[in-house]
Order: C-alpha cells, then sequence, then structure tokens
C-alpha cells in the first residue's frame, strides 16, 4: 500500500498537542528526570522531550503496566464473588515520541500476549493506543536494530510515524493505519500534503553488527557453552534488563487478600531473579546466574523465532545501558557468533 | 596500575589465589568487574577514579565462591564491606585476599583480615557535600512535604531490585521481600508496595551499611534511594556515636546500651 | 456526619504492659475503647513491619509499650527495643510518616492508671489529627490506568 | 478448613453488664472456619469447661478461643480443658473480654464491638496456632533463701525439712533480722529471743541448710530450675574453721565507740564484732570501715590475742558459685530514720527515736539492759509520747501506704513502758487504730484500759525542745481540734516501713518488678502472694510489704511449699514457647544465612551455631540454632532476624501478622 505522507510544520506540533488534549485524550510523552528519559502523562507541552537517543524505560508499560489489577473478590457465608476489571475504563493513549525500535517492540508483545492464549486486557489496552513514532536522526554504541531486522526509520508498529526533516527543519509524518487517520481527521490543517519528502538522508547511522539468524542457528548448538558462564559472571541478578526491555512479557500473579476483600494483580516479573524458577520442594532449575543468562538470551534468539516467528529483541540497547554491572547484549552477542563451536 | 596487574599475574601464576576480582574498561566511558582466572586476563585490571562499582558484592555469589580462593583489588569502601562481611562470617581469610588500594591510589597488600580493619579503621566514614546538603536539605522540610518527596521519588521504582543486587550487605538467600508467609512487603511495585520495601531495606542496613553508594549507582532511574541509608547512618551517630565495620561483630543494631537516649518514650 | 472514632493499635509485652492493662481492669479505671491490644512475649519481639501494615490496614494511631528500662522480664528484650525504636521512629519520621500517631510508652505491671493515661491521651491527640488520609491514599490498590513516572 | 469453636464467657456479670456477649457469640459464628460458637455464664466453671470438652469431642474441633477474663488468668485453665478433651492445649488462645474490655469501658455498642473485634483476632490467630508440647527441662534440686530474717529462717528451715538442700545467704554477720532486736512480741508479749534464737541455732545445725552469713547475691543467670547464681561471701577477715568464738578478740578491740547497728546506734560496739550475743554464728567480723589496722596499718591487737590464730587480715571476699533450683528472696524491710521527718526535729533531738531504737531499750539484751533510759541523758523519761503513722499514710512524704505493724507495736511499746515506769505517763498519737488480726483488738484495749495509755486521736503538726522538754503539739481531733501540747522527756517515733536500700538493683539482678515503693512485686495480689513473676522465684515477709512476724512466717511457709512442690518433680514441663531456626529440605537446608548477628541480639545466649555437612562431612553453610532449653521465648532475635529464619512458637510471623490484619479488616 502506498503510505500517507504528510508535512507537518515543526511548530505546529505544539498545535496538534493541543487539539489532541482537547480531545480528551491522554498523552504520555518523554520528559528528562534526574539525565533519564521517562515517559508520562502529559499535560502540556512544554518539556516534552526530542533529540534524545532513547528512552530510560520502553514504553510498553502502556499496554502492559508494571502491575495491573485483573479482579477484585470478596468472601461470604455464599461464596466468594469476583468483579473483573471494566474493559471500559481503560482510557484512549497517544504514545508520543516513541523511537521506531519501541514501535516494533510492541508487535513482538502482542506476539507472546496472543499465542496459544489470547489475552483480552492487553488487546485492550492496545486496541486504545495510537502510537505516534518519532524516528532516529540520533544513536550510540547501544543501538543495534539494524542487526535484528530494524532501523531507524522503521514504520512498522507506528500508527503516524515522524520523521525530522534536518535540524530544525519540519516533520515528515507517515500516516501509517486507520488509527492515524483518524488523528489526521481531528487535527487536518496540521497535516499537510507532501508527497515528495524524503526521510532516508535524515535518518541516523545505525551499522550492522551481526545477523540474528546466523545468532539463532549458533544458538540451537549452544545450550551447553561455557560461554554463557563467561559472560554472566559478571551479572548480579537484577531485573532491571527486562524491566526496559520493550518485549519482556514475563509477569506474576499475586493475591493481595485484605480480610474477606482481596484483590489480583499482575506484575513484572523477570527471568534474571534466582527466586523466579524457584520450586517450593527448594530445587531450581536455573540454580546459577548463567542458567539465568542463558535463558534470557535464548529466550530471545531462539525460542520466541521458533514457537512466534518473531525476534524478542529490537536492539534498543536499553538493557546494556541500565546494566548497573555493563552487561552489554551487543557485545555478547557478537562474542556468541565469534565463538567457534 | 602497573604493580597490580604484576601482582595479580604472581598470585595466579602460583595459584595462591584461583580468581583476582578487579575492574576493567567496558563500554565507552564505563568500567566493569573483570574476574581474571588466567594470569594473561590480569593484563586488563585497570583502576582509575571510575571504578566505583562494590566489588565486594561479588564476595558472597555462589558462582564467583566455587572458584576458589580470590583476591580482590578492593578500595576503601569495598574493604569496609569486607569486615563487615566477616564481621557476619561470610568470609574470612581463608577464601579472600584483600589487594587494598589506597585512596591515594596506592598498592597496599594485607596478610589478614585484621590488617584490612586496622587500615579502615583509620577512616571515618563521611558522607558527601552534596548528600549533606539533600539530608538537610530534607530535614528543614515538614513531615508531609518529605512524605510527598518520597511518595514522588519511590513511585517510578518497578522494583528491579538493582539496589539489592548491587549492595555488598544484600547477601542474604531469601529477601525479606522474597518472604510470603506472611506477605510482609507486595511483591508488585505499587506506591505502598515500594515505599515498604525501601523502608525495610534501609532498617536491615542501618548500623551495617557502608555508604558507597552502590545502591544509588545501580538504579536505573536514579532513585536517591542512598539518602535513606546515609540518613540512618547519621542518626546512628547522632544516638549511639556512630559505628564503624568490625571483626568484633559489635553490631549496632543487635546490640544496646542501658543508658540509649531517646526523648520521646512516655 | 459521625464523629471520627481512631483506629488505635496497641503493639505491647506480655509481662508489664500487658499485665498493667489487666490491672487498670482490676482497678476499673474507664478508658477509650477505641484502643485494641495484641499482646506480644516483649517489646523486643514486636517487629517494626507490624507498625507498618497496621497503618496498611487502616490504623490511625499506635501504641507500642513495654516494660520500664531495666524491669524487661527477659533482662533486656525492651533495650533492644528501645534502639530500634530509635532508628525506626527517625526513619519513619524521614520518610514523612506521620510520628505523631505512633506512641511509645513504659507502662508496668503495676501502672494500671499510666495505661488508661496513655490510651485516653493517645486517643485524644489522634482524634485531633483526625484520619489518617495522607498515608491512605498510597494504600490504593494498583489502579487501572497506567501508572507510570 | 479449620473447626474452631469460640466461648464467650459472661462472667457473671463482669464481662455481660457492658458487653452483648450473645452478640459477640452470633457474630464470630459467622466466620470462616467458626464450627461452634457459644456465651455461657461462667466459663471457667465445671460446666463452662465440660461445655468446651464436649464441644471439641462432639463437633470435632481443632481450635478453641475462650474469650473471657485475662490468660495471665486462666490460659491455664482453659488449656488444660482443651487438653483433657484431647486437643492440644496450645491450640487454645484467649481473648480478653474484661480486663481489657468489659471493665474498662462503658456499656453499649463501641464496647461490644471491641469484644467482636478482639475474638476475630484470636479466631483469625488460632488458624495458624501448631500443635506444640512441652518441653521437659531438669531441676536442680537446691533451694536459695536470701535473707536470715524470721521468713527466710522459716523458709529454709520447712524447705530443709521436706528434704532439699538450701543455702541461705544473709548480707549481716548474723542471721535473725529485726526480728532478733525486738523485745516483747505482740500481741503475747513473750520474748522475742527466747522464741527466735531456737530457730537460729536450728538453721546452723540443720543438715540440708547450707548457711553464708555477710554474704551478698553477686548474679543470677539462667531459669526455674536451672539458676546459676554467684554469691559473694564478704570477706570476715577471719578463719571460721579455726574461731571458737571465745572472744578474746572482742574484748581486747581498741577500737570500742562504733555505734552498733544492732543496737539502732544506741549502744556501742567494737572493730571486731559478733552484733549480739546470741549471734548465729557466734563468730566476729573485722568492720574494716572502722578496724585501726585497715586503716592506719598497725594494731593487729586481735591477732595477738587470739588463742587459735583465727585473724587472716590478708583475706579477701570469695565469690561461691551454685547451681540452683529455686528461690526465696526474704531480704525484710527497714524503717524511715527521724532525719526524714524536719518537723520532728530533723533526728537532732536525741530524745526523738525510731519505734526499733525504744525495741532497743525495752530489750533485756539491749544498751540499757531493758531499762527505759532516753539516750540523751540516760533518765528515766516520765512523760513519753508516741507517735504512729510517721511518714505512714502520708502521700505528701511519698508513702501513701499503711505500715500495718506500727499500731500493734505502739501499743506494746507503751505496754512495755508502763510496766517498767509505774508513776510514767504515756501518750500515742494515732490516725486510725488498726488492730485487725487475731488478739490484737484486744491487746490494744488492754492498752488503754488496764494499762492507762492515753491514746490521742489527732496528728503532731511539730515537735521542739523548750527547756530540757520536747514540746509535742498537735491537735485532739475527738476533741473538736482542740490543739494539745505535751511536755515530754522522750519521743518515740513509728517511722513508716520502708523497702530496703538496694531493693531496686536486687529485683533486677532477679529480673522481677516491683511496685513504685520498690517492694518486690507478687504475681497476683489475691491468688499469688508469694509468686514473682518470675517463675522459681518467690517471696517471704517484709520484702513485698510491711508484713508482721505471724504474716512473714505463714508467707515464709507458703514460699517453702512452693519450691517444695517444685522440687518434688525431676523434670520440670515449659511451655514451648520459644524461637526456632528453620529447616528445610536440601539443597536449601535453611533460610539463614549465618550472619549470626542474632546471637548477640540473644539475651539468653541460647543461640549457637549449627554446621550443616553433606554425606561426605564437608561443612555446606553453618546456620543459626536454638538452644530449647536455654530459650526463653521473648523473640527479640525474631524481629532482628533479616531472612524471618527464626519464628517463635505462640507468637509466629504468620500469627501475629494475621492478628493484626484480623483487627483492622472485616471477615
Amino acid at each position: 500500500m502506498n503510505i500517507d505522507k504528510r508535512l507537518v510544520r515543526k511548530d505546529s506540533l505544539e498545535k496538534l498537542f493541543d487539539i489532541l488534549k482537547q480531545n480528551s485524550k491522554k498523552i504520555y510523552a518523554p520528559f528528562s528526570k534526574d539525565g533519564k528519559t521517562i515517559f508520562k502523562d502529559a499535560e502540556s507541552f512544554g518539556g516534552i522531550l526530542t533529540g534524545y537517543v532513547q528512552t530510560t524505560e520502553s514504553s510498553k508499560d502502556i499496554v502492559f503496566p508494571r502491575t495491573e489489577k485483573i479482579l477484585d473478590y470478596t468472601k461470604s457465608k455464599e461464596g466468594m464473588s469476583v468483579k473483573g476489571i471494566d474493559l471500559k475504563d481503560i482510557p484512549d493513549v497517544i504514545l508520543w515520541g516513541v523511537r521506531p525500535c519501541d514501535a516494533i517492540g510492541i508487535g513482538e508483545l502482542s506476539s507472546i500476549f496472543n499465542w496459544d492464549y489470547k489475552d483480552e486486557i492487553y488487546n485492550n489496552r492496545l486496541s486504545k493506543v495510537t502510537v505516534f513514532g518519532f524516528s532516529c536522526y540520533k544513536s550510540d554504541d547501544y543501538c543495534f536494530c539494524t542487526s535484528v531486522g530494524g532501523n531507524p526509520g522503521n514504520t512498522t508498529g507506528s500508527d503516524i510515524l515522524f520523521t525530522r526533516l534536518g535540524e530544525n527543519g519540519d516533520y515528515l509524518a507517515e500516516v501509517l493505519t486507520e488509527k492515524g487517520e483518524s488523528v489526521v481527521s481531528i487535527a487536518p490543517g496540521i497535516f499537510e500534503k507532501s508527497e515528495t519528502a524524503e526521510k532516508e538522508k535524515f535518518l541516523a547511522e545505525v551499522p550492522v553488527k551481526f545477523n540474528h539468524e546466523e545468532i539463532k542457528e549458533k544458538l540451537d548448538k549452544f545450550f551447553e557453552s561455557n560461554e554463557w558462564v563467561k559472560q554472566s559472571l559478571r551479572c548480579l541478578g537484577c531485573g532491571a534488563c527486562a524491566y526496559v526491555c520493550p518485549t519482556c512479557a514475563c509477569f506474576d500473579i499475586q493475591d493481595e487478600a485484605h480480610g474477606k476483600r482481596g484483590s489480583r494483580t499482575r506484575c513484572w516479573d523477570s527471568c534474571g531473579f534466582s527466586h523466579f524458577t524457584l520450586h517450593t520442594s527448594g530445587h531450581n532449575p536455573r540454580d546459577i546466574q548463567s542458567a539465568r543468562w542463558r535463558q534470557r538470551i535464548m529466550h530471545k534468539f531462539s525460542y520466541m523465532p521458533e514457537r512466534l516467528s518473531v525476534y524478542g529483541c529490537t536492539g534498543c540497547g536499553r538493557c546494556s545501558r541500565a546494566c548497573p554491572v555493563d552487561m552489554n547484549i551487543l557485545e555478547n552477542l557478537i562474542s556468541i557468533q565469534e565463538v567457534t563451536l | 596500575m602497573v604493580d597490580l596487574i604484576k601482582r595479580a599475574k604472581e598470585l595466579l601464576e602460583s595459584s595462591a589465589v584461583k580468581v583476582v576480582i578487579g575492574y576493567e574498561q567496558g563500554t565507552g566511558n564505563k568500567t566493569r568487574a573483570l574476574f581474571a582466572e588466567k594470569a594473561e586476563d590480569a593484563d586488563k585490571l585497570i583502576f582509575d577514579s571510575r571504578c566505583v562499582q562494590n566489588l565486594a558484592a561479588y564476595i558472597t555469589k555462589k558462582e564467583v565462591k566455587e572458584k576458589g580462593k580470590m583476591a580482590v583489588a578492593a578500595t576503601l569502601p569495598v574493604m569496609r564491606s569486607i569486615i563487615q562481611l566477616a564481621a557476619e562470617f561470610q568470609v574470612n581469610d581463608n577464601n579472600l585476599l584483600v589487594l587494598g588500594i589506597t585512596p591515594e591510589s596506592k598498592l597496599i597488600e594485607f596478610a589478614n583480615l585484621i590488617e584490612v580493619e586496622t587500615f579502615v579503621h583509620q577512616y571515618q566514614i563521611e558522607i558527601d557535600v552534596r548528600n549533606k546538603e539533600m539530608l538537610d536539605k530534607l530535614e528543614k522540610m515538614t513531615q508531609s512535604e518529605r512524605w510527598k518527596f518520597w511518595t514522588d521519588e519511590l513511585a517510578p521504582c518497578f522494583k528491579c531490585y538493582a539496589c539489592r543486587a548491587a549492595c555488598p550487605m544484600c547477601y542474604c538467600s531469601r529477601c525479606t521481600v522474597d518472604f510470603n508467609q506472611p506477605q510482609w512487603i507486595p511483591v508488585a511495585s505499587t506506591e505502598l508496595g515500594n515505599l515498604e520495601w525501601h523502608m525495610m531495606r534501609a532498617i536491615h542496613l542501618t548500623g551495617r551499611c557502608i555508604d558507597c553508594d552502590a545502591c544509588y549507582n545501580a538504579c536505573p532511574l536514579s532513585i536517591p534511594i542512598n539518602l535513606l541509608t546515609k540518613k540512618m547512618l547519621t542518626d546512628a551517630k547522632e544516638h549511639f556515636g556512630g559505628y564503624q565495620p568490625s571483626l568484633k561483630g559489635d553490631h549496632l543494631m543487635s546490640t544496646y546500651k542501658p543508658d540509649d537516649k531517646e526523648n520521646f518514650i512516655q | 456526619m459521625a464523629e471520627f472514632e481512631p483506629k488505635i493499635v496497641a503493639f505491647v509485652c506480655n509481662w508489664c504492659t500487658y499485665a498493667g492493662a489487666d490491672l487498670t481492669g482490676t482497678s476499673r479505671i474507664k478508658y477509650a475503647s477505641n484502643v485494641r491490644i495484641v499482646r506480644f512475649p516483649c517489646t523486643g519481639r514486636i517487629d517494626y513491619m507490624l507498625l507498618v501494615k497496621a497503618f496498611d490496614e487502616g490504623a490511625d494511631g499506635i501504641i507500642v509499650s513495654g516494660c520500664h528500662p531495666n524491669d524487661c522480664h527477659y533482662t533486656s528484650g525492651n533495650f533492644h527495643a528501645r534502639r530500634r525504636w530509635i532508628m525506626f521512629r527517625s526513619l519513619c519520621d524521614f520518610m514523612g510518616i506521620d510520628t505523631n500517631r505512633i506512641k511509645f510508652s513504659w507502662v508496668s505491671a503495676a501502672e494500671g492508671a499510666k495505661w488508661a493515661d496513655i490510651v485516653n491521651a493517645t486517643v485524644a491527640s489522634i482524634s485531633e489529627l483526625g484520619p489518617y488520609s495522607e498515608y491512605r491514599k498510597v494504600v490504593k490498590y494498583p489502579e487501572m490506568e497506567v501508572n507510570n513516572g | 478448613m479449620s473447626k474452631i469453636g469460640v466461648f464467650v464467657c459472661h462472667c457473671g456479670e463482669n464481662i455481660s453488664a457492658t458487653v452483648d456477649c450473645a452478640k459477640v457469640a452470633e457474630t464470630a459464628a459467622n466466620y470462616d472456619g467458626v464450627a461452634f460458637s457459644v456465651d455461657y455464664k461462667y466459663m471457667c466453671s465445671d460446666p463452662g469447661q465440660n461445655l468446651i470438652k464436649s464441644a471439641i469431642k462432639e463437633k470435632g474441633l481443632d481450635g478453641v478461643v475462650v474469650a473471657s477474663c485475662s490468660p495471665r488468668m486462666h490460659e491455664p485453665t482453659f488449656r488444660k480443658a482443651c487438653a483433657e478433651a484431647g486437643l492440644n492445649p496450645f491450640m487454645c488462645e484467649m481473648a480478653n473480654l474484661r480486663e481489657h474490655c468489659s471493665w474498662v469501658h462503658e456499656k453499649g455498642e463501641a464496647t461490644t464491638q471491641k469484644a467482636i473485634d478482639l475474638v476475630r483476632m484470636l479466631v483469625e490467630k488460632v488458624k495458624y496456632n501448631h500443635s506444640l508440647s512441652e518441653i521437659k527441662v531438669p531441676v536442680t534440686k537446691t533451694a536459695l533463701v536470701i535473707g536470715g530474717g524470721i521468713a527466710g529462717i522459716q523458709a529454709s528451715l520447712d524447705i530443709a525439712n521436706t528434704g532439699h538442700k538450701v543455702i541461705l545467704i544473709e548480707k549481716d554477720p548474723s542471721i535473725g533480722g529485726h526480728m532478733s532486736q525486738l523485745s516483747e512480741t505482740f500481741p503475747t508479749l513473750d520474748c522475742s529471743q527466747c522464741i527466735l534464737t531456737p530457730r537460729m541455732v536450728e538453721v546452723a545445725q540443720h543438715p540440708n541448710i547450707t548457711l553464708y552469713t555477710y554474704a551478698e547475691l553477686e548474679s543470677l543467670e539462667g531459669f526455674i530450675g536451672n539458676f546459676k547464681v554467684k554469691i559473694r561471701k564478704k570477706s570476715k577477715s577471719l578463719d571460721e574453721k579455726l574461731c571458737t568464738g571465745c572472744g578474746m578478740c572482742t574484748t581486747k578491740c581498741p577500737v570500742k565507740k562504733i555505734p552498733s547497728e544492732f543496737n539502732e546506734g544506741l549502744g556501742k560496739r567494737t572493730a571486731i564484732y559478733v552484733p549480739f550475743p546470741q549471734a548465729v554464728p557466734n563468730k566476729p567480723v573485722i568492720d574494716r570501715k572502722n578496724c585501726t589496722y585497715y586503716i592506719k596499718g598497725k594494731c593487729k591487737v586481735c591477732e595477738i590475742v587470739c588463742p587459735t590464730g583465727a585473724i587472716r587480715f590478708d583475706q579477701e571476699d570469695e565469690i561461691v558459685e551454685k547451681e540452683i533450683g529455686a528461690i526465696v528472696i526474704a531480704t525484710g524491710f527497714t524503717v524511715k530514720q527521724p532525719d526524714f521527718f524536719p518537723e520532728y526535729g530533723y533526728g537532732k533531738y536525741a530524745d526523738v527515736i525510731t519505734g526499733l531504737q525504744f525495741e532497743r531499750l525495752a530489750s533485756a539484751s539491749g544498751p540499757t539492759l531493758g531499762e527505759i533510759r532516753r539516750p540523751s541523758d540516760g533518765k528515766v523519761p516520765q512523760k513519753i509520747v508516741f507517735l504512729a503513722c510517721a511518714g505512714s499514710r502520708d502521700p505528701a512524704k511519698g508513702i501513701p501506704y499503711c505500715s500495718k505493724i506500727c499500731c500493734m507495736y505502739i501499743a506494746k511499746h507503751a505496754m512495755l513502758y508502763q510496766h517498767k515506769v509505774h508513776d510514767g505517763k504515756s501518750y500515742v498519737f494515732y490516725m486510725d487504730i488498726r488492730a485487725g488480726g487475731k488478739q490484737y483488738e484486744e491487746f490494744v484495749r488492754r492498752a488503754i484500759e488496764d494499762d492507762g495509755v492515753n491514746y490521742v486521736r489527732g496528728r503532731v503538726s511539730k515537735i521542739y525542745e523548750k527547756n530540757g522538754k520536747l514540746i509535742v503539739s498537735g491537735v485532739d481531733t475527738l476533741l473538736n481540734a482542740m490543739p494539745v501540747e505535751i511536755e515530754a522527756d522522750m519521743v518515740v517515733l513509728a517511722t513508716a516501713g520502708v523497702a530496703n536500700e538496694g531493693a531496686e538493683e536486687l529485683a533486677q539482678k532477679l529480673h522481677i518488678s516491683y511496685d513504685p515503693y520498690k517492694f518486690f512485686a507478687e504475681a497476683h495480689p489475691k491468688l499469688k502472694p508469694v509468686e514473682t513473676n518470675t517463675a522459681g522465684i518467690f517471696l517471704a515477709g517484709a520484702c513485698q510489704a510491711p508484713r508482721d512476724i505471724p504474716e512473714s512466717v505463714a508467707m515464709a511457709s507458703g514460699a517453702a511449699v512452693k519450691v517444695a512442690g517444685l522440687f518434688s518433680q525431676d523434670e520440670l514441663t515449659r511451655e514451648p514457647i520459644i524461637a526456632v531456626v528453620n529447616r528445610q529440605a536440601a539443597p536449601v537446608y535453611s533460610s539463614c544465612v549465618g550472619c549470626f548477628l542474632c546471637v548477640s541480639a540473644c539475651p539468653y545466649q541460647a543461640i549457637e551455631k549449627e554446621e550443616i555437612k553433606n554425606r561426605s562431612g564437608e561443612v555446606i553453610k553453618s546456620v543459626a540454632k536454638v538452644n530449647p532449653g536455654l530459650c526463653q521465648g521473648c523473640g527479640t532475635c525474631v524481629a532482628f532476624c533479616r531472612t524471618k529464619s527464626i519464628d517463635i512458637q505462640g507468637y509466629t510471623h504468620e500469627q501475629m501478622y494475621t492478628e493484626v490484619m484480623a483487627l483492622l479488616n472485616e471477615y
């Protein structure tokens, strides 16, 4: 399909924001806090960041919150009465300033939440989200989207992809979906016709560092490799990598009882934690960090492609940036590729 | 750090130790932990002002312990942690050799932990100026201003437990948050759960924290949780004359003085 | 509207304050009925997390009480407790938890009247302060809307 | 799901008067896991207990909550009842609806609601109770009696006569205590020495009694049945084995002007001395503070004159360590000295004396050989005034209580005076005459009617000296508060009986509680008068409150029986309320990380290191282990353990957490 390309003047971005606000949309956009870049509910246009390489946390929190209630229950003599969440309460949200490597991640999350079981809550949240992608014109040592099939101007996952056309330039807006079009219809004046605009030369340079198909093949024979131990010795087993990752979808179910009332919540979990696989018996099938590190890589580069035919990594490099002990996934993937079996 | 590399090689060649833990060049401007098990690995060893990660966190790690006796390139905070760990029976002279790095970046090797303790005790634990100011600022706030400050600061915490992982004193195999009969601390990341988790952590580190800031440096969201332990540190000084990690193990919070002063018990 | 009746939980040791409260009873001294006593063997057993839990679950005020210094049935449980209270209380204060809502006291087995006074004083001051709504706010279950940043 | 029985007691009307017991029972019936709920007039009565027993049997209850009085009162009763019905006694909990609810609150909604909450709290707790079995600990069948007054003597003899060993320690050089100072005793006027001395000798000769005089308790460790005591035997500077008690040393000692404690300062003694002729043991000690040798470094007269060479100037205090099963405290009391009463002359008037001093004047063995002569000039007082309640019943003086013994001994003193000074006039100023006791009232009447003692009801405001006379000015409230002034030759103050110096320190050494006046606290004012709150430690005599001789003796025998009862078994069963460090299956073994900080937190050194070894004997990890014999169950370690690896039976994490949850949530 040929993409509907529009031009958005750089000073009309604010107008767009205001119009959307007037149409009572919740807008989550990147802001700066203590040197970190985080998404938050934007009240006004002022302060919304541009020019960041990547947000500290991924935007997955919007579709897959770190903690979300699944149901409330009340016990009584008659028995148990359960009240599920009302999907209508899920707000319409615009995700503003999502990088292509995040937008594509949403697709990967979806494939997990719709694998064997269609996760109603997740899908509902997703249906209420409109993604404003913003192409990258900057990158850093941690970026490797191009090595996992993405690129700085990738349209996958965005409803509208904005690309800055040069320093202080206007924006090319690629309207990619119906959600995108509905935004255009709200603010037609903002989106000017422009078939000609080309974005490629304005995008960041992200050289390809490895070949993910090769990695996958390597991993099939790599399970027992000592490389896992070497790479993970430094790992302290926290969950930072998983929690900033746009595609990590592991969660835990918690029941909180308060007398006869209580609620069940779903909250993030991480395969990096030693207790992640701990059995009641005390036995732990992944009792050392190398096994947990292996699980992380295998899951993203071997199991997901096999089962879901998507990779569990978008090359955003967040895990490496967030890691307190500088576990650099790119570096490790390259060394896996280089190891001769 | 030429002499460090030299000494590390000797130790590994003579297999006096099985592994030397130090720092190496990391991504970009970062440095990170190096585990030298062969003499040639030791060439990667570096030391400079960027090397702030508290390597003591690795000493109690199963995978590292299993390698056998280890030597650690230990800055002052690391040495303090080691003494506290020794006081808590987690390390001893048989499984650990300390290659001390003085605040003047001189290498100083210790025959045993007692020497390390003597060295460490020459220096008082001092809270840096920036954080002192921050503490004062908070002190001056009203109680509900502080409440707002902390609920706001802690709200983003998604409980990745990087603070716990990076802390040398958080070596417990079962942390209180992993204890679920009863579930003292809500597992989910909620305002309350976060508050209670960090409160609990601060209490458990009272009298044990040596103020290395590992928790803060590890936090991917830069939440100033180290202010909590710093506060406990200053109060310990104010109420009980402070503490130093010590092999005698006269731990601040498991002992008492009959004349401990307070002004709030009726 | 109905007048605010504070919920107060008392954490007391078995040998002094619990016995002291018994004496209040045997002496038929009346006091406010807002308080509920939880009995511990010793103040040394009182886990600070329980105090926090009491607030979580809706307490407006807390009383912690045990044997006077040197009178501990277990010789030093209350000394240990005192040290913990000192640090715990200052941490609470530092984190903005309203320490006026946590009353610490020594009430011996012979001080039935003092127990009544402590309870009445606490009830009075907590009624003054009102419900602990500031804390309530964070005790909400995870809400539907995304909690981000 | 659990099957819990809830039993709500009316306690006659004690609870039901302010609490709607029926409603409490009905509400409880609706809680999850409550299989049976009922209210009844007297749960502790036989029918009440049977109600519980049959419910346990018929409904197959696995937990019981008795909502009645304080568990400190009846927990044993109801736990026993459960046990008799085949339910583990520790599956029974009590909700304190009486002391903590019905007695302290007005009738009404709120009070009933509180009762409901308390019951709910315990119902939820019981769900987490576990069957526990009692702990058996050995009993050392030796008793320690502290204090060699009449109470201590009686207790020692009674225990010794049941065939058990007794160690009696007395801080003074001789046993006998205050009773040995008394002249005659009310209400029979028989001579104190005559009835006491035989007992003292019996103590000294009893094969089961080891007597340490001039000795004090240094320290106490351990617990009921298994105390370890250190006793400090102060140096007597004497080899008791060699000393024959001939008395040469005391007669030859050059230092003769030391006020005699035994004579309350009215007589003098030497530096090496036997406190009184009938002393047991009748062997001297050297008072080093006053001995010339110890002050100036020379003299040694006693050593020279001693025929057996028994003097030991370089003798040092000796610490003896003993294992003890039970302790009787009989340390007695003391009386306020006149300097406590500025209005009565700061004790600056030599002829204003205490009752105890008068005893010495009246005593045949006293400084005046029984003649009533006043201290100042030795004249026989023609007018004597006795003041009752000198300090006692006087909140302003911090002594609101009645010293109890004064009314009687004042009557006795006045009587003795009249018997010895026939033409003398005696007056007694009193507030009330408290002569409760067998033949007591009659005794007082005799003083007034037969011996003509003048009783004036009223208080004395001041005493001052005017030309050689002590002017006692007060009021007679029976003559509508008419002022009275009496020119007396001597005044005797019935000064208040108060706790001994150092009673507080002793209590702290023994870990027992004491009342605001430093008298030791009994476990229950009515039902446990000789027990303390610390198991295995008992009270006898005036250390618990002012007591006269019959009471002291009765208490002593009571305490002795308690000790004998304790010693009647070889093993003692203790409540299993102790801390336990968890153990789990391999490869975890225990969640304890072995930081051993709990070791320093434990007041009883009850926590040990246990090394967990694999089959080939290598240590896998070291974890904490609680010695059930030493652990007293305070739980100080429990609250302190970071990994929550230590828990305390009966007050577990889950139980306490649940109690808090249950109090504040609907169920």
